[in-house]
């Protein structure tokens, strides 16, 4: 599995010039309104033809402008989910579910039709025209219809943005299953941190239509020089551990590298390993363990590195075992805590501020 | 009412209703496909197609009918090479009228079709791309579906021409008794004698109640059509 | 009425005299210095407009019918009217190896249509078919030919068919025969197979019914006899 | 060019072009409005209005005609009316050829026009409505804007209607050189004598380029409006 | 200010009830995709018209079916943002800006466009098509039209849902001046709960076309009954303080019924009166002030109530001083600080954990 993007092309008075190699899985697309993600997504799905550029896909080469090849979108097997929905309004719910079936090749069956509605919620409207469903809806039927056209890669421009967090939680685990067994590529573009956190293998930055920063995501995500590019709130390290035990009161032993952490009861079997994002402001620094606090996650660290821009917060770089955690603090808690580089000292992490959405089985 | 006409009128009227459906019928694939070429996409001598489409409604219909005798009469070069073939002869014949009924409603169907193709969104025609489906493909199961009530509209223009076109039948076809003897030329002869108009106003009710009920019949489909797209 | 200058005439003439009218016109002006304005259509179109007040001044009918009507209606100046001229029916025939042919009842035309058609205008309507049709019926042949007769709206259209070779034979007016060089006459129908074909004309009721007159004269006169005669009518006396 | 053609025959020529204009022009409000009120109203006798848009179109033209004139000749109840209180005389007019051409080209224009009204989404308009614009003026504004590539092939539809209608012109105004002379009256009038023939196809060629002309010119625009829309 | 709704209305199968009364400010719909948001909100903008209900804005009848009252739409004076965007086509962006500027009454002016389109980003955008603008793009347009129709009441149906954070975060000031400034009812569709909390003044929650909660933004948001409602992840109370002062190290200062918090530097003059979301899930609970820690904001609070699910978690309503507090925690710390009801205690919120958009200055 590996993605290749290397892309040139001017669109009025926009330029993108982008040339990321990822080693497949989810890749995300972050940035900002307008920055290229849905041009570069285009051109994947063989819908933007690019002045110049080469697109490879577990070696498959789709677009390579140097050597004339432009394999026609609808050789491409994408399943394409838009940003703004494009659904056939001549066509039943079901209908617009089952369109790519009659494209797919034979044998290859793709999920369940049932189990897809079902997780999408669009058991009661199968018979429904488009036109008679509310927004979120017809974004489901989105979804469903590129999942459901037994595609080779998925593209997905902002596909959970009108969905309530509730229906995102049905639908991420799904994606994390086709990432993990179908080992799908998937290119994500959203501007959820939380979802990105969650599936992405890599994160593409893209500003202004170039490449601001392209790497693994637990690499980017802990970078604090990425906390601008993503802003400022969604600064956040990623942990991989090994579940340890499902304790009786609800809650997930995991071991990381450092230590164990609890987590709210997860879905996953003991043994497997799993990621677990800690946000930089859920994590406080302490000089000695704290006690007698709701607190179960306190991993022994040593900070690597302040950084701090001109507000009143600075990003602290701490390394637990071989994971980095970042933690965000005020300025004065670091001058009286007297935080400096190479200090032995204690994270503390609210168990439950490791949010679901946050824990995602580890692909890759 | 079977009284009120006599039978070489009711003549008339069968073989008046068979060359329209014809006509519409025979030339609505290539008013699709024409008007398609014209919507979606750019060649050179695009502009000379759309000329020639349009060409029946500029020149006189008699002009059209003459040409049309030129090249497709029994000597036309056209018209020899279809009797040698395929033994299709349409000089003289009902379907020579039908030749020339779809001829002469051509343009008002493409310009019906043309118009509806050029308003359908391209990104569903993408989407579908994505989804797996071929141009052609694509054509059948997007473009066509929501292009019909501009097919049906197309259709029922052409159809509604059909019923009236006299001037390119008659000099392409003439006026023969029971094979080409339209309802429009029957009205013509009424009226050419003095004291006609009663029969020709009777003709010509007739051939409205036609038209007006395939009207009917279209504005309901295409109503209902609409509704199931919009979901009314 | 701006069609009715001062010195200008409107002319309501048959098709069938186009070329007639274009001709008189110079010759009317040279005359009279007035000027000349011929409307050319079907008898019944110009007729029926004549019915709804058209402002035409002098009114010529390829047939009597409709200049009956007119008179009926007391549309024209009592007194003017007045049968022009004459003209025959001609049998002509694309292929100029045809021979002539007498006409009679032992005319073979099915043999010599050969599985074509006979090109005719409107038997029932347009006075060059009518008169066609009294003629082939008289002489017995109607019923057998009528099936592999193709009518047009008028008889130029017939005309056109033998021209182009589309119908082998037709029945047209002389005059048109004689003018077109792609058919040649094969016979001509004897007066007496069918009423006689005249071109009635007559003053159209207007406040000043004068230059009508003069234009009828006119029409009667020595120059205007020649263009006739030139164009293949049968005029009156000559 | 000036010796190609006598002065008879420019004066058609000119004549047709201020025939088609007018028929065009001034048709073009009321088609607009008959397009808007069939495409988006619902009423008794909707029906009705409809088939009698289409009317002109079933009905052979000679009888398109002669109800003009019986309707709109001096002796009309409608013409007689006219003339009275407005001192508009139709009949063997050249402005009785702009109505005759008018209405036969209508069908053609409210078609064209209707099917763009039905491409509009109501979505939009309803935007507009909420940003206060009323029903006029979100017609102006946002409805009006959106269908000018279907008025325009509406109008072009008519125009090249109106350069090649004869049937129902020569019927209501006959064919009076000068005054109602069009060209399509002209090539008929041609027709009519041994040998016209070169003078007639002439002629056919001159009102093939004049509506072939509007046709690139409609066709130049409409691209130019759909790529301000398309944004292309 | 006062908005009035109440509503019955079938469509399809789906049955529309609802009846809600709120003081004006914002109003926020929330609910899961399909539950009727955007039917109520196409009702009050006069595109729907109810089988029954009553809509009364501000004292003025909008729709009043028994009475056969309704305004049609170009006389209602709302700025709709819709939720697909329908910007005009055929207008360039400026025009889509301006358009109903055209149709606004003389002399009532309306916010600056300049403004409008600066805190937008629209700046460049303003000749171009709108089929050459991107998602985000269109969207910020149909939030720039409806706030320069100068509108009596505005309608936004989940308007932010397709922007980045950084965008956010220069809008949502906007509207809250709107809100307190120009005292503009907004009623407000959004799937998030952050969005909500800072914005809003009342909180309606409908599930499958009725009303199942409404009320004050503070009371529903720390209601843990309503947690379910809104999801898990998004429960948290709201605490209104007054500005006491910004210390030079960037911290503002801001006095609450139960002692002082500190903030990263917020926009709000001395004195003047803001309020501050605390999700439940950043709350930790100690038996004595933790020391040596980077948290700055220690307050004493009385537990009032404890609120368990299936789950591992139970929620803890905290009284501080006039304030309620919401924390999550697990049960197995629940069980361990040994927290009952009465129990005097600290919760302990690291102030950065109090993001900026969580704050808003205080409407109503
Ligand atoms: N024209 C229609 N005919 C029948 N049912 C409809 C129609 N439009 C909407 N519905 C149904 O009404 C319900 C409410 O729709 P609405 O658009 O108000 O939902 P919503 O709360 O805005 O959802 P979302 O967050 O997905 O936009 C949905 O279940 C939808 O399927
Ligand atoms: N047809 C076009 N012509 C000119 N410029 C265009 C066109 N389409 C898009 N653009 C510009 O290209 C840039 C990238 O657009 P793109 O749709 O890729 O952005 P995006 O990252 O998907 O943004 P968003 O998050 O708002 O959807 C934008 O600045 C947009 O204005
Ligand atoms: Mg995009
Ligand atoms: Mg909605």
């Amino acid at each position: 599995m590996s993605v290749e993007i290397a892309l040139r092309h001017k669109q009025g008075a926009f330029r993108l010039a982008v040339d990321m190699h990822t080693p497949g899985g989810v890749t995300a697309l972050f940035g900002r309104s307008g920055a290229g993600k849905t041009t570069v997504v285009n051109a994947v799905a063989g819908l933007l033809r690019p002045e110049a550029g080469r697109i490879v896909i577990d070696g498959e080469v789709l677009t390579d402008t140097q050597r004339g090849v432009f394999e026609p979108p609808h050789r491409r097997r994408v399943g394409y989910v838009f940003q703004e929905g494009r659904i056939f309004p001549h066509l039943s719910v079901r209908g617009n579910l089952l369109y790519g079936r009659w494209f797919a090749k034979r044998g290859t069956r793709g999920p369940e039709i049932d189990h897809i509605v079902d997780m999408l919620g669009l058991g009661k409207l199968l018979e429904r025209r488009p036109t008679a469903l509310s927004g979120g809806e017809k974004q489901r039927v989105a979804i469903g219809r590129a999942l459901l056209s037994d595609p080779r890669l998925l593209l997905m421009d902002e596909p959970l943005a009108a969905l309530d967090d509730t229906r995102k939680a049905q639908i991420l685990p799904y994606l994390e299953r086709i990432r993990d067994e179908a080992q799908l590529p998937i290119l994500y573009v959203s501007h959820s941190v939380a979802e990105v956190a969650r599936l992405a293998t890599s994160v593409a930055v893209l500003h202004g239509g170039s490449l601001v920063r392209c790497g693994p995501v637990a690499d980017v995500l802990s970078d604090p020089s990425a906390v601008r590019a993503l802003g400022v709130r969604e600064a956040g390290a990623i942990l991989i551990g090994r579940v340890a035990g499902h304790d009786s009161d609800g809650l997930t032993r995991i071991t990381v590298s450092a230590g164990e952490v609890f987590l709210p009861q997860i879905d996953a079997t003991l043994g497997s390993m799993i990621r677990v994002r800690v946000e930089a402001q859920d994590v406080m620094i302490a000089r000695e363990p704290p006690k007698n606090i709701s607190a179960l996650n306190i991993l022994p660290v040593e900070i690597i590195a302040l950084r701090g821009g001109a507000g009143p917060g600075i990003v602290v770089q701490l390394g637990s075992g071989d994971d980095r955690l970042l933690a965000r603090i005020t300025r004065r808690s670091a001058t009286a805590l007297d935080l400096t580089p190479g200090l032995q000292c204690y994270a503390v992490v609210k168990s439950m501020s490791v949010a679901r959405w946050d824990v995602g089985s580890q692909g890759v | 009412m079977a009284g009120w006409l006599g039978p070489e009128e009711w003549q008339a009227v069968a073989l008046s209703l068979r060359v329209a459906l014809w006509a519409t019928g025979l030339s609505l694939p290539f008013g699709i496909a024409v008007a398609w070429v014209l919507a979606r996409r750019d060649f050179p001598g695009k502009q000379i197609l759309n000329g020639l489409v349009h060409l029946p409604l500029i020149m006189p219909p008699v002009v059209t009918g003459y040409l049309l005798l030129l090249t497709f009469g029994t000597q036309g070069p056209v018209g020899a090479a279809l009797q040698d073939w395929f033994g299709i002869v349409l000089a003289f014949r009902w379907t020579g009228a039908a030749l020339a009924a779809a001829v002469m409603a051509f343009p008002l169907m493409v310009r019906a079709i043309r118009l509806s193709i050029e308003a359908v969104d391209p990104k569903l025609e993408q989407a579908a791309g994505t989804l797996g489906a071929s141009g052609p493909w694509v054509f059948l199961t997007v473009t066509l579906p929501l292009i019909l009530p501009g097919v049906l509209a197309g259709a029922v223009l052409a159809f509604a021409k059909a019923m009236g076109e006299f001037g390119a039948t008659i000099t392409f076809v003439s006026n023969i008794p029971g094979e080409t003897r339209t309802l429009p030329t029957a009205i013509y002869t009424f009226l050419q004698v003095p004291g006609g108009e009663s029969a020709a106003l009777r003709l010509v009710v007739i051939s409205v109640i036609i038209a007006m009920g395939a009207l009917l019949l279209s504005e309901g489909l295409a109503t209902r059509m609409a509704r199931r797209i919009s979901g009314a | 009425n701006a069609a009715r200058a001062n010195d200008t005439i409107l002319v309501y003439a048959a098709a069938s005299l186009t070329g007639v009218m274009q001709d008189l016109t110079p010759l009317w002006t040279e005359a009279t210095g007035g000027a000349l304005k011929v409307s050319l259509a079907g008898s019944s179109v110009l007729a029926r407009q004549i019915q709804q007040g058209a402002p035409a001044d002098v009114f010529i009918s390829a047939n009597a019918d409709w200049m009956d009507v007119l008179e009926q209606d007391a549309l024209i100046v009592g007194g003017t009217r007045r049968d022009l001229v004459g003209n025959t029916l001609a049998l002509i025939a694309h292929d100029p190896s045809i021979p002539a042919q007498s006409i009679g009842p032992e005319l073979d035309l099915i043999n010599l249509l050969a599985g074509g058609r006979l090109a005719m205008a409107l038997v029932d309507a347009v006075p060059a078919g009518i008169y066609g049709k009294t003629a082939l019926t008289k002489l017995g042949l109607w019923a057998d030919l009528a099936p592999h007769v193709a009518q047009t709206d008028n008889v130029r259209t017939a005309l056109a068919l033998v021209a182009s070779g589309a119908a082998p034979l037709g029945i047209v007016y002389a005059t048109d025969a004689q003018a077109e060089p792609r058919v040649h006459m094969i016979g001509t129908f004897p007066e007496t197979l069918h009423p006689a074909i005249r071109y009635p004309a007559a003053a159209i009721n207007q406040p000043d019914p004068a230059p009508a007159l003069a234009f009828l004269n006119f029409l009667q006169s020595g120059p205007a006899r020649t263009v006739f005669a030139q164009r293949g009518f049968q005029v009156p006396g000559n």
